[in-house]
């Protein structure tokens, strides 16, 4: 992997963000109903929409909103402020952006632990009683949406007074520990069903493609012990192709945020971007857009590179 | 055939399908009630004798909603993933065929759509569009199409490098013979079951979006709108947002596995 | 630091007199949809101390099936319905999976076909050849890695030390087959077993490989079963042979007698589908030699340079890519059979794909009066008049139509006959391929292997061009298979006149069949020379290496 | 004494739990109890707090906000009446064209600097001003002029008499800023407060809480009680209740029908329900077909049946209306006949009306909140039987905004209680009002209500008004189908805690916690 390498996929990531933000702009701008609108609401007058129109700068056409809004990031690093709230893009998305990482980081490490031995399980156990277990498990997994698996686990787990979990909010982990756990068992879990179900899928198949290869049967053949055989031989060569299923699963997690945050009343991006949806808060829509954007590609990328650290014959130049 | 059924994924899978695709095609006709009838004394009851699978908050029979929802919830399944698949795969044919600078003008545009996860691009649009069915039908459409368009093109691509494409490229057939006759009957298996599979995230999408309140409107009877009206009420009768949040994972699922096990049947690297 | 390759001390009941391998009436069978398929019916074989048994068969035969049963490394499908496999005496039937495990890699290990696959591509070779060493023989990490390292000098690895940090796709496939070798021998097993050990190889790297094996087998007096489809190589290298065939040993005995006095039919037709370059079966060479087809300076450069690199980095332009293909001058004449030799990655096919117009290339390429400087030019005429036939048919023949559509398709579209006539004249090329009319009906997935290559054949004849490339035609084909095609072949050039251009790695069969042979190495034409001239003294000394390089079967030096 | 207070808190919490008789405010029970100091109150809420703005806030829980942060010269009891706050008393001329207020002498911004007539003078200037988006000016727009006679003297003078100016200046988005804040860049108002309310601001973070801390110079003398009062947002409705339930909250500011049942059952919790003149209305467009004629609009009147609707929709919680815009908490309210349900005589009317075939059309209903689709769908089934095929058609709000309200001709509204008869005509009926949206335009209404504005005796306004609903409930120009109740609940230790009918005052600074 080379220099060059990294920087064409980050040009490239580059080009694809601002594809992104220019689409999001232009699309927006062609919305019936505008930020000033949605504020004022049914007790808009037509002079108070104005005025308002005309502080937020709405009345200027679109590609000024638009010029104005890149100068802003390129020059000052301004993001910007939210129409509906008045605040600084950057301190509105920043923080929901810190509570979606714990969400999304806790669910994916969550995953990426009990998927990939799962998976392994299934592969090597392929055709008995556990493979179909895990199997219909993970085919149930990717079946349920997140808004039924988390309304179902909130009627079983989080029934006042009788349910273990509390049915949602947040509490940050710096200010305390214990109830930050116990408020982001539900939601995580949530998230992760469906990339479990995913992932383990994934690495059951590739595991067993990798079980029938050649080398795992030499490595048989030279009498290793099972338990070297799957350890050194076979899992090794599964785990970049797992890695690869859960990069792109960062795409679902991303989409899966928007409704658990939602569902859960968890603080994050998902919330934001609905909410700015609902009010027309171009400069947040922009912002969180491109921020999980950014972030998938990233990701990607990162993902890439771990492939390539797992796998000696993967090069990238 | 028989080896298609040989395997469990298939059968329960073909099961599951025939039991969504009758309340798609008969459940109207067979829902005991009408879907949107009151019955004021019977609200958000359990199963019971009258009402099978219980009542919602407006005391409206909760089989029969689901019965009638079924329709719109494979329609929109089946044409959302008919519109994506079908534009997706003109693209993804144009590029993989065409080559060249098409091809890599195509690829970055479609590398630069498939950046934004699914749900947050169908968000986007839908917003833009306005809500509603048809709308939402039409954002998971468009949603779709990038990644549809990178399968075919794929498609194209395996099978363009095969040896009898290159024989008809060496007989100096026309470009048109060969994508017709040549590339496109072999490109079609894995968009066929991509496709199959996809119908469940599409139905899966579409409930979400009417879980939002960005889908179908009341008082329609999609699934995913069901479940949203009801979440109130759901400590007072969890029936009513399980049997619709059920439906939706039978249909999903129903799809899935059937896709599986078609790729499975069609795949000669697997079939023995 | 030394370390001693003697014998460690085997088990005390381990006898030198009992033979290495015995197998006794042994029946193999397979579950499958269709009930119990038999792979292997009541076999015997006996491999004495420090003897070398061939098992040679063609694909299907059950010869692998012999392998794995031996190896005690069967798939979950199989049974087993009687018989015996003993190791020096002990009867390994009834060894528990963990007394296996003991045995594999220590006292009986395999070297496999295909050494890319076989190796594990994310660990390290040191380490797959240590840990057949740690596990059995109880060494350290330094010992075993000391010893790993002696053992790949023995196979002739230089620099041991190096290849034992280096990943498998860092080595190349010779240098990987010896460490496959190098770890079969490490645990100095009784016995083992080679499988195609050459096939996936090189000509050159597979002798290497064959003359390794007979220094090893020298050196360390292990008994082996080798296994494979190469009647000359497997005389080259055991001391008797078993020929089985659809599960069945139909003969056996020591290697001279077999060749020589085959008393089996099917050991009598396998030797004489074993192509023989003294026996000529081509057609008559044309009696005036006029060039159909020309290749001028013809060059094929891959990853070449973009316009846009072409301006700005003028220098770099000439060292982009690499040359497929580089400055080839050949004629093809009317009517003849020009072979064309080499190894994998030469330019052979490369040559094949600008002669079929498939591929962008530079220099001049004329055909009948007329030159084209770029594949585009090339017209629907020339398209016409010259055909290509492709290695494999599997992949040449669209799974998705008809025989009959996929013969008649060029009579369509060239107009060679009128519309109505097709169906007759499709029905007469299958039989001019040898394969019944009613076949125009079935998909190719209905045929073998050797009737779908027939059937492309059939269909660039079609176009009744004037010239055919056969890309490795019969090199996925069994051995039978093989000469029944060359022979189809010949005889169609008999009756058309068409002249053929015929693309192999097999020196043997090229020189049974060809007028004139041309040898490319490295993208280049490195030698072209008249049939007559293969063995003479200025030849190429490439040509040399390579027609030194091919095993001549024992009964046809004889 | 402990002892006594537990079990006497214990029996008052039994009625509170199943006080559901309108009017009835269960807590004054709990009033001969001392107020403690001290004490943080939470406040769950389930709507973003998105501006601390009070000229344009609208949020529901923006207003709690507000009112702790600012003060009004006037404020709205619960009695629904307005009384002194910044303002100690007032002056109208007989003319009803001239008041003047006498402000209190010892009234403080949260930065400790003084409140006088100027900054009066210079937040009424701005809810004037055009260029200034003010949700207040609508019920002051007949302002004319408005001087400040002395520091603590104000002196409005009126385009045209207006009876009821001092309910206009309790409007909570006319409550009084500082002269230098409104110099100010305006968006700094969106997120910092400089008021004379009972507190302070001290955290603004719309996604999860604001806080706000006891402003030590509040003019009432010892209030507020609390320290502090915390408004913590949880989107999720279950979520809320959960955590309100769990005890983490002290106060849930608006309860779901949904949820009221088993929220007021749990221990401690004071459940309350506030009848409020809260409506839904169905906008029937007359200057066209079909509603162009009454008996259709009186036979789908018909067609409704309320009681159940207010079952079914608001479990309970609310009361039928029967199309008078004024709910009987209003002053001047006459006593509205009952509607029965009777869809045979409804379909009857629209035969005669000519649609002997019934009417297949199409109403329209914003996706918020739910209420608008749940009434909708409601009436579209109890209307079936009488000829009315009515498809319903929810949409997402911003959609509605911009494409159907003020335009559509069959849609679903939703409105707060207003202050006064007047506020509540103009805001819908009269021929000029606000947001007329009907096409009804009745001269001899408009004519009432103007004359009744004018009018300071109460007899006459009384008889005016009456005249004006009897001439709206002759015509239906609307339908009224229910109105619905306030829902809140406070948890334990937490006293005091009420909110007005009309949804937009507090009165935190009574509330005190009773907590060990």
């Amino acid at each position: 992997m080379s220099w060059g390498y990294l920087i064409r996929r980050l040009l490239a990531i580059i080009l694809v963000l601002v594809i992104v933000t220019f689409a999001v702009f232009a699309i927006t701008a062609i919305l019936p109903g505008n930020a000033a609108i949605m504020i004022l609401g049914e007790y808009a007058t037509p002079d108070a929409v104005a005025a308002l129109q005309k502080q937020l700068h709405l009345d200027q056409p679109w590609y000024m909103q638009y010029y104005s809004w890149v100068s802003g990031i390129l020059l000052h690093g301004d993001f910007g402020m939210s129409l509906r709230l008045s605040l600084p893009v950057t301190q509105v998305v920043g923080e929901a952006f810190l509570n979606s990482a714990l969400l999304a980081v806790t669910a994916l490490v969550a995953v990426t632990i009990i998927a990939i031995p799962l998976g392994a399980l299934a592969a090597l156990k392929r055709g008995t009683a556990v493979d179909l277990i895990i199997g219909l498990f993970s085919y149930l997994g990717t079946a349920l949406p997140e808004f039924v698996t988390a309304t179902l686990l909130l009627v079983f787990l989080a029934a006042p007074n009788t349910g273990p979990f509390p049915a949602g909010g947040f509490v940050a982990p710096w200010e305390d520990l214990g109830g930050f756990a116990s408020h982001i068992v539900l939601p995580a879990v949530t998230l992760g069903l469906i990339l479990l179900a995913h992932v383990s899928r994934q690495v059951r198949s590739e595991m067993s493609e990798v079980l029938s290869s050649d080398y795992v049967r030499a490595a048989r053949l030279k009498g290793l012990s099972e338990r070297r055989v799957i350890r050194r031989h076979a899992l090794p060569n599964s785990l970049a192709p797992a890695v690869a299923v859960i990069s792109l699963d960062i795409g679902y997690l991303l989409g899966g945020i928007i409704v658990v945050e939602e569902i859960f009343a968890w603080p994050g991006l998902g919330r934001v971007l609905m909410y700015a949806l609902e009010n027309r808060d171009l400069p947040v829509i922009q912002a969180v857009t491109l921020l999980l954007a950014g972030i998938y590609a990233v990701s990607n990328l990162v993902s890439d590179i771990v492939i390539a650290l797992l796998d000696p014959r993967v090069r990238y130049a | 055939m028989r080896k298609f059924f040989s395997s469990p994924t298939a059968v329960v899978g073909t099961l599951l399908l025939a039991i969504v695709l009758f309340a798609a095609l008969f459940g109207p006709l067979v829902a005991p009630f009408d879907p949107q009838e009151f019955h004021p004394v019977a609200r958000l009851q359990g199963p019971s004798a009258t009402y099978w699978l219980g009542t919602d908050q407006f005391g409206r029979d909760l089989l029969s909603r689901v019965l009638n929802g079924a329709p719109a919830t494979v329609a929109f399944g089946l044409f959302a993933t008919a519109i994506g698949v079908g534009i997706g795969s003109v693209i993804g044919v144009i590029a993989g065929v065409s080559g060249g600078w098409v091809d890599s003008t195509i690829m970055r545009i479609l590398d630069g759509l498939l950046a934004v996860p699914d749900l947050l691009f169908t968000l986007l649009i839908v917003t833009v569009l306005g809500g509603g069915m048809e709308h939402a039908l039409l954002a998971v459409a468009i949603a779709f199409t990038p990644g549809m368009a990178r399968i075919a093109r794929s498609a194209v691509l395996s099978v363009r490098t095969r040896d009898y494409v290159r024989a008809a490229v060496a007989r100096g057939e026309s470009g048109f013979y060969i994508v017709t006759f040549e590339v496109l009957p072999n490109a079609l298996s894995p968009i066929v079951v991509e496709s199959t599979i996809r119908v469940s995230f599409a139905i899966m999408i579409g409930a979400t979006l009417g879980f939002l309140g960005l889908g179908a409107q009341p008082p329609s009877t999609e699934w995913g709108l069901m479940v949203a009206e009801a979440r109130q009420f759901m400590f007072r009768n969890p029936w009513c947002v399980a049997i619709p949040g059920l439906s939706i994972a039978m249909a999903a699922l129903g799809f899935n596995l059937f896709g599986d096990a078609l790729r499975d049947a069609l795949d000669p690297r697997r079939s023995h | 630091m030394t370390v001693s390759l003697a014998p460690v001390a085997t088990d005390a009941n381990s006898s030198t007199e009992k033979p290495a391998l015995v197998i006794r009436n042994y029946s193999l069978s397979y579950r499958t949809d269709n009930g119990l398929v038999s792979a292997l019916k009541n076999i015997d074989l006996t491999i004495g101390k420090g003897q070398t048994v061939g098992l040679v068969g063609e694909s299907g035969s059950g010869k692998s099936s012999m392998a794995w049963s031996v190896m005690r490394y069967l798939p979950p499908n199989a049974v087993e319905t009687g018989g015996a496999i003993r190791l020096a005496g002990e009867e390994m039937l009834d060894f528990s999976p963990r007394q296996m495990a003991d045995i594999r890699g220590s006292r009986m290990s395999m070297v496999f076909q295909d050494p890319s696959t076989s190796l594990n591509p994310t660990i390290r070779i040191g380490e797959q050849i240590a840990e057949v060493l740690m596990r059995h023989r109880g060494l350290t990490k330094i010992e075993a890695y000391a010893y790993a390292e002696a053992a790949l000098a023995r196979t002739g690895i230089t620099r041991p030390k190096e290849m034992l940090g280096r990943y498998p796709h860092e080595a190349s496939g010779g240098e990987k087959q010896r460490v496959v070798i190098a770890t079969a021998f490490a645990c100095e097993p009784e016995l083992i077993i080679f499988d195609e050990p050459t096939t996936a190889l090189d000509i050159l790297t597979a002798r290497q490989i064959l003359d390794l094996f007979n220094q090893l087998r020298e050196e360390t007096n292990v008994s082996a079963l080798y296994i494979s489809h190469d009647l000359g190589l497997v005389s080259r290298v055991v001391d008797e042979v078993s020929v089985i065939h659809k599960g069945v040993i139909v003969e056996s005995g020591p290697v001279q007698d077999v060749f020589r006095r085959p008393k089996a039919d099917y050991t009598r037709q396998l030797i004489g589908a074993v192509p023989n370059p003294d026996r000529w079966i081509g057609v008559d060479a044309p009696a005036v030699p006029e060039t159909l087809v020309k290749l001028d300076d013809v060059g094929v450069r891959y990853g070449a340079p973009t316009k846009l690199q072409k301006l700005f980095w003028p220098k770099d332009s000439e060292t982009t890519g690499f040359w497929g293909a580089k400055g080839v001058n050949i004629d093809i004449r009317k009517g003849e059979l020009l072979g064309v030799v080499g190894e994998s990655g030469s330019g052979k096919s490369t040559i094949a794909k600008v002669l079929a117009g498939l591929q962008d290339f530079e220099g001049r390429l004329e055909f009948a009066g007329k030159t084209f400087a770029n594949r585009k030019d090339i017209d629907r005429a020339y398209r016409r008049r010259v055909q290509l036939v492709f290695q494999h048919p599997d992949a040449s023949l669209n799974p998705r139509q008809r025989i009959g559509t996929i013969i008649g398709r060029p009579l369509k579209l060239y107009g060679v006959v009128p519309a109505d006539k097709v169906a007759a004249r499709v029905a007469e090329l299958l039989e001019m391929v040898r394969l019944p009319a009613d076949y125009a009906k079935r998909y190719p997935h209905q045929l073998s292997g050797g009737e779908k290559q027939r059937v492309a054949i059939a269909r660039a004849f079609a176009a009744e061009p004037d010239l055919v490339i056969c890309d490795e035609v019969t090199a996925a084909l069994d051995v039978s298979v093989q000469a029944a095609v060359a022979e189809l072949l010949v005889k169609l050039q008999k009756d058309t006149g068409t002249a053929c251009v015929f693309i192999t790695h097999d020196l043997n069969l090229i020189r049974q069949l060809a007028h004139r042979i041309a040898v490319m190495h490295h993208g280049k034409l490195v030698d072209f020379f008249d049939r007559p001239d293969a063995r003479s003294d200025d030849r190429d000394a490439y040509t040399k290496a390579l027609l030194d390089a091919v095993p001549v079967p024992e009964a046809a030096i004889a | 004494m402990t002892t006594f207070m537990i079990t006497r808190r214990t029996m008052v919490m039994g009625m509170a739990a199943t006080a559901l008789l309108p009017g009835i405010d269960v807590s004054d029970a709990l009033a001969a109890a001392t107020p403690k100091a001290g004490g943080t109150l939470k406040i769950s809420h389930s709507t973003r707090i998105a501006t601390l703005n009070v000229l344009n806030c609208s949020g529901p829980a923006e207003y709690p906000v507000v009112d702790m942060l600012y003060s009004g010269l006037t404020r709205m009891s619960p009695e629904n009446k307005a009384v002194p706050d910044l303002a100690e008393r007032w002056e109208a001329s007989a003319d009803a064209k001239t008041f003047t207020f006498f402000l209190r002498k010892n009234i403080f911004f949260h930065d400790g600097t003084p409140c006088t007539a100027d900054d009066v003078v210079a937040t009424f200037t701005a809810i004037l001003d055009k260029n200034v988006p003010a949700a207040a000016r609508s019920v002051l727009n007949m302002i004319d002029k408005i001087e400040a006679v002395d520091a603590s003297t104000v002196k409005f003078s009126l385009k045209t008499p207006f009876a009821d100016l001092p309910i206009s200046t309790a409007h909570a988005n006319a409550r009084i800023l500082s002269k230098v804040a409104l110099s100010g860049p305006k968006e700094k108002l969106d997120t910092t407060a400089n008021g004379t309310g009972p507190f302070k601001l001290e955290t603004y973070d719309s996604a999860r809480m604001v806080r706000l801390v006891k402003h030590d110079k509040y003019h009432m003398a010892g209030k507020p009680y609390l320290d502090a009062v915390e408004m913590h947002l949880f989107p999720d409705l279950a979520a809320e209740s959960a955590n309100f339930l769990g005890g983490s909250m002290d106060v849930m500011l608006v309860v779901q029908q949904a949820d009221f049942d088993r929220i007021s059952k749990a221990t401690g919790v004071k459940a309350k329900r506030v009848p409020s003149g809260r409506f839904v209305n169905i906008t029937m467009r007359q200057d066209q077909k079909p509603f162009d004629d009454v008996r259709v609009r009186k036979a789908l009147a018909m067609a409704i049946d309320r009681p159940t609707l207010v079952d079914i929709v608001l479990e309970g919680l609310g009361r039928p209306a029967y199309d008078n815009l004024l709910s009987p908490e209003f002053q001047y309210a006459i006593k509205t006949p009952e509607i029965a349900y009777d869809p045979a005589a409804a379909k009857k009317l629209l035969a005669e009306a000519g649609y002997p075939d019934g009417i297949k059309i199409k109403l329209v209903a914003s996706n918020r909140p739910a209420i608008r689709a749940q009434v909708a769908v409601a009436v579209k089934e109890m209307a079936k039987t009488a000829g009315f095929d009515i498809e319903v058609e929810t949409m997402s709000h911003d959609t509605y905004l911009a494409n159907v309200w003020m335009k559509g001709q069959f849609y679903m509204g939703y409105w707060g209680m207003q202050a006064t008869e007047d506020a509540t005509f103009n805001l819908l009926l009269t021929s000029n009002a606000s947001y007329e949206d009907t096409a009804w335009k009745n001269k001899d209404f408009d004519k009432l209500i103007d004359e009744a504005r004018a009018t300071t005796e109460d007899g006459k306004r009384r008889e005016l008004y009456a005249k004006a609903q009897e001439l709206q409930l002759k015509d239906t120009p609307y339908i009224v189908p229910i109105f619905e109740d306030i829902l809140t609940a406070s948890g334990k230790g937490a006293e005091d805690w009420t909110i007005a009918p009309l949804s937009r005052y507090f009165y935190v600074e009574n509330v005190w916690l009773n907590k060990a």
